[in-house]
């Protein structure tokens, strides 16, 4: 249950999975991203609501092949310059894209941790992502008539998150801003928690999740593991990161010298 | 003190008087955020601050950088899952002013966040939709606030991301919509409001460091201007304090970290 | 905003509303439902998932037109005899019943509190629910052909819960089972919160519900209120009253005098 | 110490043997829920416990009364909404075993809970569905405790609210329900499990306490019998002194009130 984060990604991130890595600007699994990038996994379809420097980073190194989302941007900087390479340049491997909006997507993951085939929500109706996105499609409420757009549930094949504590049999605590990291662990097939420390007891409070052991594939104990983004409680968000990644991911040669750097066991 | 100020700081004063106290308002980040925030620090300290991270009567200490930041969580009166604040919170009808920025917007208040240029090959890619269509059907009403210029003010969408008033009239409840739409527009030269029949924008507040041609100049269509377009209230030296402060009090983070 | 409960009923619950005074064991809102006696409403629609010796008063006393349900009982005891005699005899006043499943029940309150004009869930396949109950209905998933069930969303008009605590300006706080308090009052048109007491400072905690006071229409003072149920951290359920009941509502005469001292003021 | 015992004390002990440690169970008032609570008092101690109120991982210090107690809130490891004990819980498909009281039940062990007599003129008005058909379609096994007699082992049921395996065979699995259906029904006689194949029920034990000729003439149809039909080990000391402890164990609320 619990393990080392080398070897939950090796045994639980395969080749061409679709794979969500969740966190909303909080808890960002970033130790976990590299861990994947460094073992070299490829074909992955990226998930997530709100993509940043992680999957900028993830898909520069070559992981991904598709990326599902609702939002991409380095918060208050800028745009994602490898994830724009990889989509208008296909450097260094193509990227398809999939767009939805939050409420979409946060409906797909409850849909998918529900066990339903779809989500329905008042949306889209008007708005041009419909004729971008063929999984997008319109239902009829069968009571009122009223158009409702329905879109699939998403089940991915493995979902990592980070949290604040683990207990020793592997339940999770995360605490503050929750975001989605419930629902993409239930969706998911394979799940994968990274915590900043174990503990002997879990003590919830208010406004915490719990994920029982019995939830999830596996734990893997890594301190400051979200860094540059933050962990209520344990470390503030490293701002500077994310205004120095703009200059290093405009520059293909700058991201050479970064991703060597990790891959050497950054 | 009678204090010089940016074009910028009046437009987020001029929005965030528009916020009145006890409004329960569905905050995007950027200039959103600063103008509600400024709005809890002065007229209205009863405001609710709901940010789509799930915080409920959110009170930041200091102006969060992004909408999930930690100052966010601290002193807010409960924090939701993702998936219940966009169901039970947004679309179930409790949001009173759902308030957005915007990259490109249309005469009907219409707007894009997904792209300049081609989808496929894009000549800006914008970070995209986010929780802005939702916000924008379902707040009982919407505020926006950007910068205007012939690049943001257009007369077509590259992408209609999130509608306003569509086609104007009545194009908009036709969608079943439930939300009455964009309300007001906030720029750094004025404030739009929408023509109560056909819902095209009309210039209706000029502020005192522009002009009214200098909004016809940065409008992408010919710009109705409004009989009784006023100019707006210049910053009384309370809110360029108070909007001043809280600038000043977004996280520095000195902290240094390797990359 | 904080009212008397005497204010609040005759102001909330009108002749002919639908009403759902909710609570899963826990909090059921006893004294909001002896005070709708007490009040003479008539022609209510009740909506509970688990209707218990609460609703059998007040269709007894000749409240209700009808019942939506998932599970009617007297929990460990048995039947609800004043239910059986309006349903099976009309008396005093006939009752309608509108019969679902616990997760179709649930189902329905969360799409009225998302403002979706119904619900989907896999279910009732097989079963003879939806031959008795035509608001259950099947509709296809349009992506994968699945045959789901379809109920419509419930949107009272007015829910009533009883909560542990308010605090001056009328914010709840809920905590133990927390139930379906929250779904009921968010997805009805108006809703009244009864609390056991006023503090200074709410103090949310683990697994514990916050209803800001601008989702409420009203909130009262109710101490002991939720009795003969319990409320966590502040009585235990006074069994032996469900007990008595059962003798008391077998028999109409020995209702008739429970109810006199009821509206007496009891 | 070799006492006597109760044909309800051995049905529920038998049941507590058939939960393992580790078992995710999604447990039902009544019996099952003193089953359940034996099995995690006894030999399964990390059993989980999950009630219908929304309690998981629930160790319940004394035996409750309902499934909504605070004696199942105060140690559960976590409390959801009811929402999401039906949504991410059980439809999710994280049960492994839902277990069950029943009123009436038929040799494909579909069970009924609503009525006795006609739906509009009930002989006998039970309390209804509850949470019952959706943990007997999502549980990847079910597991049925209930009397046997002629009263409730019916050839056929007043009221199908709970499919089991409808019309034997592969019926169930064609509705689309995910879980196995009913694993097994555990009564005062004995010990029944589905024929793999026809998906009948099948008398595979049979307590001490009674005779494979009880349960024939407690069963309203032709009732088969395994060929390797066993005996139930009786209880042993420990099982009923940790049942009756339990049961013991049960509020007596002593508190008077006034009605």
């Amino acid at each position: 249950m619990i393990v080392s984060l080398a070897e939950a990604i090796e045994e639980l991130v395969r080749d061409g999975d679709s794979v969500a890595l969740e966190g909303f600007t909080h808890l960002t699994p970033y130790a976990a991203g590299h861990e994947i990038i460094r073992r070299r996994k490829r074909r992955l379809t990226l998930v997530r609501m709100t993509p940043d420097v992680l999957y900028d980073q993830m898909i520069g190194a070559g992981c991904a092949r598709k990326m599902i989302f609702s939002w991409a941007g380095n918060p208050g900087v800028g745009s994602l310059h490898r994830f724009r390479d990889a989509f208008e340049n296909g450097w260094p491997v193509p990227l398809e894209i999939e767009e939805h909006s939050h409420a979409d997507m946060a409906a797909r993951y409850a849909a998918g941790a529900s066990g339903l085939p779809f989500a329905v929500l008042r949306g889209y109706l008007g708005g041009d992502l419909p004729r971008y996105n063929p999984t997008i499609k319109f239902i009829e409420c069968p009571f009122t008539g009223e158009r409702l757009a329905a879109t699939p549930a998403l089940n991915p094949d493995v979902a990592i998150v980070h949290a604040q504590q683990a207990d020793r049999k592997g339940n999770v605590l995360i605490w503050g801003i929750v975001g989605i990291q419930k629902e993409a662990v239930l969706s998911a097939k394979r799940s994968l928690v990274t915590v900043e420390e174990l503990v002997e007891e879990l003590e919830p409070r208010a406004n915490s999740v719990v994920l029982p052991a019995w939830t999830l594939s596996a734990v893997a104990v890594v301190p400051r593991g979200a860094l540059p983004s933050y962990a209520h409680g344990y470390y503030p968000r490293d701002n500077a990161y994310y205004e120095r990644w703009d200059a290093i991911s405009r520059d293909r040669d700058a991201f050479g010298r970064w991703l060597e750097e990790v891959v050497r066991g950054g | 003190m009678n204090a010089s100020y940016a074009p910028g700081e009046m437009m987020t004063i001029a929005a965030s008087r528009l916020l009145k106290n006890g409004d329960v308002c569905f905050v995007g980040i950027g200039r959103p955020n600063a103008a509600a925030n400024l709005a809890r620090l002065t007229h209205a300290p009863e405001i609710v601050l709901v940010y789509e991270s799930g915080a409920i009567g959110a009170k930041p200490a200091t102006l969060p950088i992004s909408i999930g930041d930690d100052v966010i969580a601290e002193r807010a009166q409960t924090i939701v899952s993702i998936p219940e604040i966009f169901t039970y919170w947004l679309q179930g009808g409790r949001i009173g002013i759902g308030f957005l920025g915007a990259a490109q917007i249309d005469r009907f208040a219409n707007i894009n966040t997904t792209v300049i240029g081609s989808y496929a090959r894009p000549q800006s890619r914008l970070p995209g939709a986010g929780g802005a269509p939702e916000i924008a059907t379902h707040a009982r009403e919407v505020f926006v606030i950007m910068d205007q210029s012939l690049r943001s003010f257009v007369k077509k969408l590259d992408f209609l991301t999130t509608v306003g008033h569509l086609d104007g009239g009545d194009s908009r409840a036709r969608t079943g919509a439930r939300g009455a739409g964009p309300s007001v527009v906030i720029t750094q030269l004025g404030v739009l409001r929408p023509d109560p029949a056909s819902k095209e924008l009309v210039l209706t507040q000029i502020h005192p460091t522009a002009s009214v041609e200098d909004a016809r100049a940065a409008t992408g269509w010919e710009l109705r201007v409004a009989d009784d377009c006023r100019t707006t209230e210049p910053p009384t030296p309370d809110e360029l304090a108070a909007l001043r402060a809280l600038n000043a009090s977004r996280a520095a983070t000195p902290r240094s970290s390797r990359l």
